[in-house]
C-alpha cells in the first residue's frame, strides 16, 4: 500500500527522519511505536505532505507520492489526524463531519448561489452520513455542540469521524488515544477494527500506549533517532533488544531533562 | 450612544438658534496635508468677518462663521462638511475650499444644487476656470496658468536661458508645472527635467540628485512653503545642486527664508498682487489679531469673506441667488478702492448707494469667469526678507 | 437576525433621521449614500478578513482602481491622444505583459543557479529598455495633447453604470495577481506588502498622466441620475416639489440623493444576498473551517491556497465595486484623495466595530463609523466650544484648543477601535 | 581624476544622503524589530509614538534656547533627548498598560494586538496633534556644515564637490553608537541575555525564572530610547512634521521586514538597503557616465532607471521579491 524508500528529513542540521525505509500492508492495522523524538510525527507529516522530504520517495500502491500537497494526497484517499487534535473549533461537531466529503457541488460559488435545489439535495446525502458517523462513534449528543469545546478524547473521535466522512484508503493516526480517558480510548479501539474490517481502511497508528497498540495492531514498526528499529508483532518488538535499549537510553535521557526544567 | 443622541441634538439646537443671522461656512482642510497653513486662512476669513460685526454697518444682521473641515484630498469628506453647513448650519455663502479637487467636488455637489455662492481663496487649478458654475463660483487667487506666463517673463528678463522644474504631486502643481514649461518653451527658453515631489516625504535627495544631473540654471519650485518645496530647497542647497530658486505663490513665506537663511538670498518669485498698500494693512491687522497674515492664501482667504460680505450689502440681500452677481461689481473699478481694514468705510458707502472697487489684502480684481486677474508682485529675497522687485 | 440587531440597526436609522431633523434631510441623504458604500467597502474587508482571515490592508488600492475603472469606461475618447501616441502605449503595455511571461518562462524551465538569474536579468533589462523606449516618446506625445482638460487617452464613452462591472472586473485582476505574488507570506508581511503594493497603485494613478490624468483630476464623469439644475427649470418636477410642499432647491437635492440611494441600496442587496448565500453554504462552512485550521483543512483536502485567492479577489472586487460607485456619486476622480488611513484603516475600523465574519455586522460598522466620522468634528467644536467658554477671547490656550479640534477625529476612532477590541472583541454583531 | 569627479559625485548625491537617511530609518526599524522579537505584533503606532518623543524633545528644546542654553556647534537638541525619551517610554508604557497587556494575558493571536496598535496609532495621532500642533517644526540649531560643497571644491579643485552637515555627523555617530551599545547590551548584560532567551523560546525563558512583565517593560524603555533618538536625529536633519513622522512608517516597516523581521543586524541592513535603494535606483546616472566614458560616449538622455515618482515603489518591489525567495528575510527573523 504505501512504501517509504530510504526517506531523509532535515532541519537545519538536525536529522528528524534519517533514512528510514518501510512498507504498510493493505488491509493492515500498523502501530508505529518508538520513543520520543524518534522521528515518527515527522515521518507522518513527509508522507502526509506538510513537509517536502529532503531526500527519498514515498509510493502509494506504487505510485510516486512525494512532495504532493496534502489536499491532493486526500484525493488520492491519504487521510492523516494529528497529535494535537485539529478540529475546527468555532464549527459544530456535526459541520466538522460535514465539510470532509469532497468535491461537493454547494462549495462552488455558482451553484451555491444559483442551484440552490441541487446543493440542498446533496447537504442533505451529506447530513445524514455524518448523522451516521456521529451515530456509529456514540457522540450524537454532541451533534451541534462547537468542536471547540468538546473535551479532549471526543475531539480525537471526530477526528476520526472526519476519516470516515470519505472514502478513505489509508488513514494515519497521529496519538490517538494521548489524553483520552479508558472508556473514550476502548471506543476508539473499536471504531478503528471495525472501520478496518467494514469498510477495508489501512490504518497507521502513532501510540505510546502499548496496550492499545497490543489489541489492534499487527505488525508493529519501532523507530529510533530517525530510522526503522524493528519490525513484527508487537511480542517481538517487546524481546528485541536493540528496541529496549533506545527506549531505556532515551528514557533516561528524558528523566534527565524533566528534572533539568524541560517540558 | 444616549449621551452621543444628546450632544448631536445640541449641535442641532446651536445651528438653529443661529438662523436668523447671516452664516457664513468657511471650508478648508484643516486636517490633512494643508492642515498647517489653514488656521490663517480660516483667520483671515475671520477677521473680515469680526470686522463688518465690529462695524455695526452691516444691515443683514450679525455675521457669524461656521468652520468646516474639507481634509483638502478627501472629496467625499469634504461634501459631506458642505452640505452640513449648507443645508444643516443654512450658511449663505462659503468661503473655500482649499485644493482645487475638493473645492470641484463641493462646486458641483453642493453648491450648485442648492445655489450657493462660494468663493476660494486657493483653489487655482485652471480646470476650475471652464467649470460649470451657475455664476455661483469665484475665485480670490488667479488662474495657475497666468502665473506660468508671468514666472517666465520673470526668469527671461533676468537672463535665465534653462531651468528645470519640480511640482508637488497634485492638480495645482502639476497644472502650474505645466504652465510654466510651456511658457517658458515658448520664450525660447530650455526646461531640462520637470519632476514631481511627494508632501511629506521623508526625503528628497532623489529627487535633487536627479534634478542636479538634468541641470538648469534656475530650479523652479512648484510646492508649497511648508512641504515639499521647502525640503526639496533644503536638500538642493546642502548638495550644492542649485543656488537660485523661482518660487511660486505657494512657496512664499516668511518662514521659509527664516529656516533656510542666508543661502536663499537672491531667489526670487512671484506672488498675486498689484501694488498694493493693503498687503502691508492686512499683515498688520492680523498681527494684532495674534496669526501670521504672510501665511500663504491667508489674506486671498481674508478678501474671499469681505468680498461675499460686501456683495450682500450691495445686493441687499443673503440670498446668493440674488448677490452672486453683485460680487464682481463690488470687486471691480469704478468706485472708491477698499483696503484692509477699511470695511466699515465701504459698508457706509454701499449703504449710501456709491459704489466701491474692493482691493483688499491680494489686490483682487476679478475677470472673466470669476478669478483674480493675475496682477503679480515679483519679489526677491534681500537682506533676509522678501522684497517687491516690480508688479506684473 | 435577532431582536438585537434589529435593535441595533432601528437605533442607527434612528440616529440618521435624527440628522435630518436636527441638521437637515440633505445631510441625511447625503450620509446615508456614503454609509451604503462604506457598508459596501467593509463587505469586501470583510470577505477577505471575516471569511478566510486574510490580513490585506490593501484596500485602499482596489477603491482606487475602481475609481479608475469609471473614467476608463465612463469618459468619452480623446481622439486626438489616441491618434498621437495611442498606438505607442498599447504596444508598450504588450511589451512589457511578454516581458513579464518571458521572465516567468524563464524562472520555472531554466533550473536554478548562476544560468537562470542570468537569463532573468537579461530578459528584464532588454524588456524594461524596449518597454521605456516605445511608452516613453508615447505617453509625451499624449501628455502633450490639450494639457489643460484633456492630456489622457480618454475612456470608453459607455454608460456610467457599466463601469461599477468593469471597477469589478479591473480590481479583481489586479488582485489576482497581487494574489498569486503574496498570499503566500504570512500576515504580518501580507499586510505591510498589501499597503505597499496599495501605495504602488496610487502612485501609478498619480503619476501615469495618459491613463487618467494624473494629479490633474478628471471632471465632470457621467451621472447616471439627472443634475439637480436641470431638476429645477423642469416644470414636472417642480410641480411635484410644490405639492410636497418643499422649496425647488431642496426638493431637487432629495430626489438627486435619493436616486443615488436606490441604486446603491439595490447594489449592496445584491451583494448582501449573494454573501449571505455563499456563507451560509457549503462553501461558507468550507471557508470557516479553512479559515479555523488551515493545515487541518489542507488534510481534509480543501486546496487552501486556491480558496484563499478567490475570496481576496471577491473581496478586491467588492471594494473596486465601492470605489467605483465612490467615485460615481462624486463626479470627479482625485487619485490624491486616496490615503490610507481614510480608505484602509477606517474601512478596518468598520468591520472590527461591526463584528467581523458576519455581514449584517460589516453593514452596521460601516453605517456608524460613517456616520461618527463626519458627526465627531461638529460635536467636537461643540464640546470645545462648551469647555472654552469660559476662557477670555485672546487666550492663547482657547485659540489652539479650536485649531485642535478637527483632530478629534482621529482620536475617536482610535479609541473607539480600542474599547471593542477590548470589551466587544467580536464586534457589535458577532459572527453566530 | 574624471574618476575621483565621478566617485565624489555620487558620493555626494546618492552614498552620504542614503547613509545618514538609512541610520534614521535603521534605528526606527531596530524598534519594530525589538518590539516583534520580544512581544510578537508589528507595531503599527510606531511612526506616531516616534513623532510624540520628538515633540517632547522640540518643546524642551525650545525651553533651553530661551534659557539661553546652547551646545555650540553642537544641536541643543541633543541635550534635550532624555525629556523626550521620558514622554516616548511614558506613553509607550501607558499604552503597553492599558492596552497590550491585555492581551498578552489573555494570549490573543498577533493580529489582535495589530489591530489594537492600529487604534493606538489613531489616539497618538491626535495626541501630537494636540501637543504640538500640525505644524512644521524647526528646532536645529548650530553649525550647520562640516564643510559646505564649495568649500570642498575650493579646497581640492575638483569639479563636483561634496558637503556635509554636522546633523549628518551627528546622525551616523548617534546610530553607531546606539547599535553598538544595543548589541552589547542584548549579547553580553544579563537582562539583554534574558530578552534573547525570551524572544528565542517564550516558554523555555519562563521557566528558566525571567520575570516576562520585566522583560516587555525594559523592552518598551530600549523602544523608547530608539525611536525618539530616530525622531530627532531626523527632525534634525529635516525637520519635524506629524504627518511626515506617520509616513515614515512604510519604509521603517520595509527595512525592518527585509533585513528579516526580529533580527537586529537584519533591521540595520535593511535600512540601509532601503534607503540606498530609494536614491540609487531612481538617480540619473548621466554626469556620472559623462566622467567615467570616454569623451563622445556619453549618454543622450539622463540614464534614470525609475522616475523619482516611483522611489518608494522601489522599496516595495525589493521587499516583496526578498520576501518571496527568502519568505524571513536577508537575515534569519522568527518565523512566528
Amino acid at each position: 500500500m504505501i512504501r517509504v524508500e530510504n526517506l531523509h528529513k532535515h532541519f537545519g542540521g538536525f536529522h528528524a527522519v534519517d533514512g528510514a525505509s518501510l512498507h504498510i500492508a493493505e488491509g493492515s492495522i500498523t502501530g508505529l511505536i518508538g520513543p520520543n523524538g524518534a522521528g515518527k510525527t515527522t515521518l507522518f507529516n513527509v508522507i502526509a505532505g506538510v513537509h517536502k522530504p529532503t531526500s527519498g520517495k514515498v509510493y502509494m500502491a506504487g505510485q510516486d507520492i512525494t512532495g504532493l500537497e496534502p489536499h491532493e494526497l486526500f484525493h488520492k484517499g491519504l487521510l492523516r489526524t494529528f497529535q494535537i487534535a485539529h478540529e475546527f473549533h468555532s464549527m459544530t461537531c456535526r459541520e466538522n463531519l460535514m465539510m470532509v466529503p469532497p468535491r461537493q457541488a454547494g462549495e462552488g460559488l455558482m451553484s451555491a448561489w444559483f442551484q440552490r435545489r441541487r446543493v440542498a439535495l446533496e447537504d442533505e446525502e451529506i447530513r445524514r452520513r455524518a448523522n451516521e458517523v456521529l451515530e456509529f462513534l456514540t457522540i450524537s449528543h454532541i451533534a451541534d455542540e462547537k468542536a471547540g469545546n468538546i473535551s479532549g478524547g471526543q475531539k480525537k473521535l471526530l477526528e476520526l469521524g472526519r476519516t470516515m466522512m470519505t472514502d478513505a484508503k489509508i488513514v494515519f493516526l497521529d496519538e490517538v488515544g494521548a489524553g483520552v480517558n479508558r472508556t473514550l480510548l476502548n471506543t476508539i479501539a473499536d471504531a478503528i477494527v471495525r472501520l478496518n474490517k467494514e469498510h477495508g481502511y489501512t490504518f497507521v497508528v502513532i501510540e505510546h500506549d502499548m496496550d492499545f497498540i497490543g489489541r489492534i495492531c499487527d505488525p508493529v514498526i519501532c523507530m529510533a533517532e530517525g530510522k526503522v528499529l524493528a519490525e513484527g508483532s508487537l511480542a517481538e518488538i517487546k524481546s528485541n533488544e536493540q528496541v529496549i535499549e533506545a527506549y531505556l537510553g532515551t528514557g533516561l535521557k528524558n528523566k534527565v531533562k524533566a528534572e533539568g526544567g524541560h517540558v | 450612544m444616549k449621551k452621543l443622541l444628546l450632544t448631536t441634538a445640541l449641535v442641532g439646537l446651536t445651528a438653529s438658534a443661529a438662523q436668523a443671522q447671516v452664516n457664513i461656512g468657511i471650508i478648508f482642510g484643516f486636517t490633512g496635508p494643508l492642515e498647517s497653513i489653514t488656521p490663517a486662512m480660516a483667520a483671515g476669513a475671520e477677521l473680515a468677518i469680526a470686522e463688518v460685526n465690529a462695524s455695526g454697518n452691516f444691515a443683514l444682521g450679525t455675521v457669524t462663521s461656521v468652520r468646516g473641515d474639507d481634509g483638502c484630498i478627501d472629496s467625499a469628506l469634504a461634501v459631506a462638511t458642505a452640505e452640513r453647513l449648507v443645508t444643516s448650519d443654512h450658511v449663505n455663502a462659503i468661503v473655500g475650499g482649499d485644493c482645487s479637487g475638493v473645492t470641484g467636488a463641493i462646486l458641483q455637489n453642493v453648491a450648485r444644487p442648492n445655489g450657493v455662492v462660494m468663493i476660494s481663496p486657493s483653489a487655482t487649478s485652471p480646470a476650475l476656470s471652464t467649470a460649470e458654475d451657475d455664476g455661483l463660483f469665484f475665485r480670490t487667487a488667479p488662474s495657475d496658468a497666468r502665473q506660468g506666463a508671468v514666472a517666465t517673463s520673470i526668469m527671461r528678463d533676468r537672463g535665465v536661458n534653462s531651468i528645470a522644474i519640480t511640482y508637488t504631486n497634485n492638480d495645482y502643481g502639476a497644472g502650474l508645472a505645466d504652465a510654466i514649461r510651456t511658457n517658458f518653451e515658448a520664450a525660447g527658453g530650455t526646461v531640462t527635467m520637470v519632476a514631481s515631489h511627494e508632501d511629506g516625504k521623508a526625503d528628497y535627495s532623489a529627487e535633487v540628485a536627479a534634478l542636479a544631473t538634468a541641470g538648469g540654471e534656475v530650479l523652479v519650485v512648484a510646492g508649497y512653503v511648508d512641504q515639499g518645496g521647502r525640503g526639496i530647497i533644503r536638500s538642493a542647497l546642502d548638495l550644492g545642486a542649485f543656488s537660485t530658486f523661482e518660487l511660486v505663490d505657494g512657496m512664499i513665506g516668511q518662514s521659509l527664508i527664516d529656516t533656510i537663511g542666508a543661502e536663499l538670498e537672491g531667489s526670487y518669485g512671484q506672488l498675486p498682487g498689484a501694488d498694493n498698500p493693503g498687503t502691508e494693512t492686512y499683515q498688520g491687522l492680523a498681527t494684532a489679531a495674534g496669526f501670521d497674515g504672510s501665511s500663504a492664501f491667508s489674506p486671498e482667504s481674508y478678501d474671499a469673506a469681505a468680498l461675499i460680505l460686501l456683495a450682500m450689502a450691495s445686493a441687499g440681500s443673503a440670498d446668493s441667488a440674488v448677490f452672486k452677481d453683485h460680487v464682481m461689481n463690488v470687486a471691480n473699478a469704478p468706485g472708491e478702492m477698499i483696503y484692509p481694514g477699511d470695511l466699515a468705510r465701504a459698508l457706509e458707502i454701499i449703504a449710501a448707494g456709491g459704489d466701491v472697487d474692493y482691493v483688499g489684502a491680494s489686490a483682487v480684481e476679478l475677470i472673466g469667469p470669476g478669478e483674480s486677474a493675475g496682477n503679480y508682485r515679483e519679489l526677491e529675497v534681500r537682506n533676509g526678507a522678501f522684497e517687491t522687485v516690480r508688479f506684473r | 437576525m435577532n431582536l438585537r440587531n434589529v435593535i441595533l440597526f432601528a437605533i442607527m436609522a434612528a440616529l440618521l433621521v435624527l440628522v435630518g431633523f436636527l441638521q437637515s434631510p440633505s445631510v441625511a441623504m447625503g450620509m446615508v449614500n456614503m454609509c451604503l458604500i462604506s457598508a459596501i467597502m467593509a463587505l469586501g474587508v470583510n470577505i477577505q478578513w471575516g471569511y478566510a482571515g486574510l490580513f490585506s490592508v490593501g484596500t485602499m488600492g482596489f477603491v482606487a482602481l475602481g475609481g479608475l475603472a469609471v473614467v476608463l469606461t465612463s469618459m468619452p475618447p480623446v481622439h486626438e491622444a489616441w491618434s498621437a501616441g495611442g498606438l505607442g502605449v498599447l504596444g508598450a503595455l504588450a511589451i512589457g505583459v511578454l516581458t513579464i511571461v518571458a521572465a516567468v518562462q524563464a524562472w520555472k524551465r531554466v533550473p536554478a543557479g548562476l544560468g537562470r538569474m542570468g537569463a532573468l536579468l537579461v530578459i528584464l533589462v532588454v524588456g524594461f529598455v524596449a518597454y521605456r523606449a516605445v511608452l516613453d516618446p508615447a505617453v509625451d506625445a499624449i501628455e502633450g495633447t490639450n494639457t489643460a482638460v484633456a492630456g489622457y487617452l480618454g475612456g470608453m464613452g459607455l454608460p456610467v453604470l457599466l463601469s461599477w462591472v468593469t471597477a469589478m472586473g479591473l480590481a479583481a485582476g489586479v488582485a489576482w495577481v497581487i494574489g498569486k505574488v503574496s498570499l503566500g507570506l504570512r500576515s504580518d508581511y501580507l499586510a505591510i506588502a498589501t499597503l505597499g503594493i496599495a501605495e504602488v497603485i496610487i502612485a501609478v494613478l498619480k503619476n501615469e498622466d495618459w491613463l487618467s490624468r494624473g494629479v490633474r483630476n478628471v471632471n465632470g464623469l457621467p451621472r447616471p441620475v439627472p443634475y439637480e439644475v436641470a431638476l429645477q427649470t423642469n416644470p414636472t418636477f417642480l410641480s411635484w416639489a410644490e405639492w410636497l410642499g418643499l422649496g425647488a432647491t431642496e426638493a431637487s437635492s432629495l430626489f438627486v440623493k435619493a436616486c443615488y440611494a436606490l441604486l446603491f441600496a439595490i447594489v449592496l442587496a445584491i451583494i448582501m444576498w449573494l454573501s449571505e448565500r455563499a456563507w451560509k453554504s457549503p462553501w461558507g462552512r468550507m471557508m470557516r473551517a479553512i479559515r479555523d485550521n488551515e493545515t487541518s483543512a489542507k488534510a481534509m483536502g480543501k486546496d487552501v491556497k486556491a480558496r484563499h485567492l478567490q475570496v481576496f479577489i471577491l473581496g478586491a472586487a467588492v471594494c473596486g465595486l465601492a470605489g467605483a460607485m465612490l467615485v460615481t456619486l462624486d463626479g470627479l476622480l482625485t487619485p490624491g484623495s486616496y490615503q490610507p488611513l481614510r480608505f484602509t484603516f477606517l474601512i478596518w475600523v468598520m468591520v472590527i466595530v461591526g463584528g467581523s465574519g458576519n455581514n449584517w455586522g460589516s453593514v452596521l460598522g460601516g453605517f456608524l463609523i460613517w456616520f461618527l466620522w463626519v458627526q465627531v468634528e461638529p460635536i467636537g467644536l461643540w464640546l470645545i466650544g462648551l469647555l472654552t467658554a469660559s476662557m477670555p477671547e485672546d487666550s492663547g490656550l482657547r485659540a489652539h484648543l479650536i485649531d485642535s479640534a478637527a483632530h478629534v477625529r482621529l482620536m475617536t476612532m482610535g479609541v473607539i477601535l480600542l474599547l471593542v477590541l477590548r470589551f466587544a472583541p467580536k464586534g457589535l454583531i458577532p459572527e453566530k | 581624476m574624471d574618476f575621483l569627479n565621478a566617485l565624489v559625485l555620487l558620493a555626494n548625491f546618492v552614498l552620504i544622503p542614503a547613509i545618514s537617511y538609512g541610520s534614521q530609518l535603521a534605528l526606527g526599524a531596530l524598534g519594530i524589530t525589538l518590539i516583534f522579537a520580544i512581544l510578537r505584533f508589528s507595531h503599527f503606532a510606531h511612526g506616531d509614538v516616534m513623532a510624540f518623543g520628538t515633540a517632547g524633545v522640540i518643546l524642551t528644546t525650545w525651553a533651553l534656547q530661551a534659557a539661553g542654553v546652547s551646545l555650540g556647534p553642537l544641536p541643543t537638541a541633543l541635550l534635550a533627548l532624555p525629556v523626550g525619551i521620558v514622554a516616548s517610554a511614558a506613553i509607550l508604557l501607558a499604552a503597553d498598560r492599558s492596552v497590550y497587556r491585555f492581551y498578552r494575558k489573555v494570549k490573543a493571536k498577533p493580529i489582535v494586538v495589530v489591530m489594537a496598535s492600529l487604534g493606538v496609532m489613531f489616539v497618538v495621532n491626535g495626541l501630537v496633534r494636540f501637543v504640538i500642533g500640525p505644524n512644521d517644526q524647526n528646532f536645529a540649531d548650530g553649525a550647520r556644515f562640516l564643510f559646505t560643497v564649495r568649500e570642498f571644491r575650493d579646497a581640492t579643485g575638483l569639479a563636483e564637490g561634496m558637503g556635509i552637515r554636522i546633523s549628518q555627523v551627528i546622525t551616523v555617530v548617534v546610530t553607531a553608537i546606539v547599535v553598538a551599545a544595543l548589541f552589547w547590551f542584548l549579547n553580553r548584560t544579563r537582562t539583554g541575555k534574558s530578552m534573547r532567551a525570551f524572544s528565542d523560546n517564550e516558554d523555555l525563558a519562563l521557566l528558566s525564572g525571567i520575570n516576562p512583565e520585566r522583560v516587555v517593560t525594559v523592552t518598551w524603555l530600549i523602544v523608547a530610547v530608539l525611536v525618539t533618538m530616530a525622531g530627532t536625529l531626523y527632525g534634525l536633519d529635516k525637520s519635524f512634521k506629524a504627518f511626515t513622522y506617520f509616513q515614515l512608517l512604510l519604509p521603517m516597516f520595509a527595512a525592518a521586514i527585509l533585513g528579516g523581521m526580529g533580527n537586529p543586524v537584519g533591521a540595520v541592513v535593511g535600512a540601509f538597503v532601503i534607503a540606498l535603494s530609494e536614491v540609487g535606483v531612481t538617480y540619473a546616472f548621466r554626469k556620472f557616465l559623462e566622467y567615467l566614458l570616454p569623451d563622445g560616449m556619453a549618454p543622450e538622455g539622463l540614464v534614470q532607471l525609475l522616475s523619482t515618482d516611483y522611489k518608494f515603489a522601489v522599496s516595495f518591489v525589493l521587499l516583496v521579491v526578498v520576501l518571496l525567495v527568502r519568505p524571513t528575510g536577508l537575515f534569519k527573523g522568527q518565523t512566528q
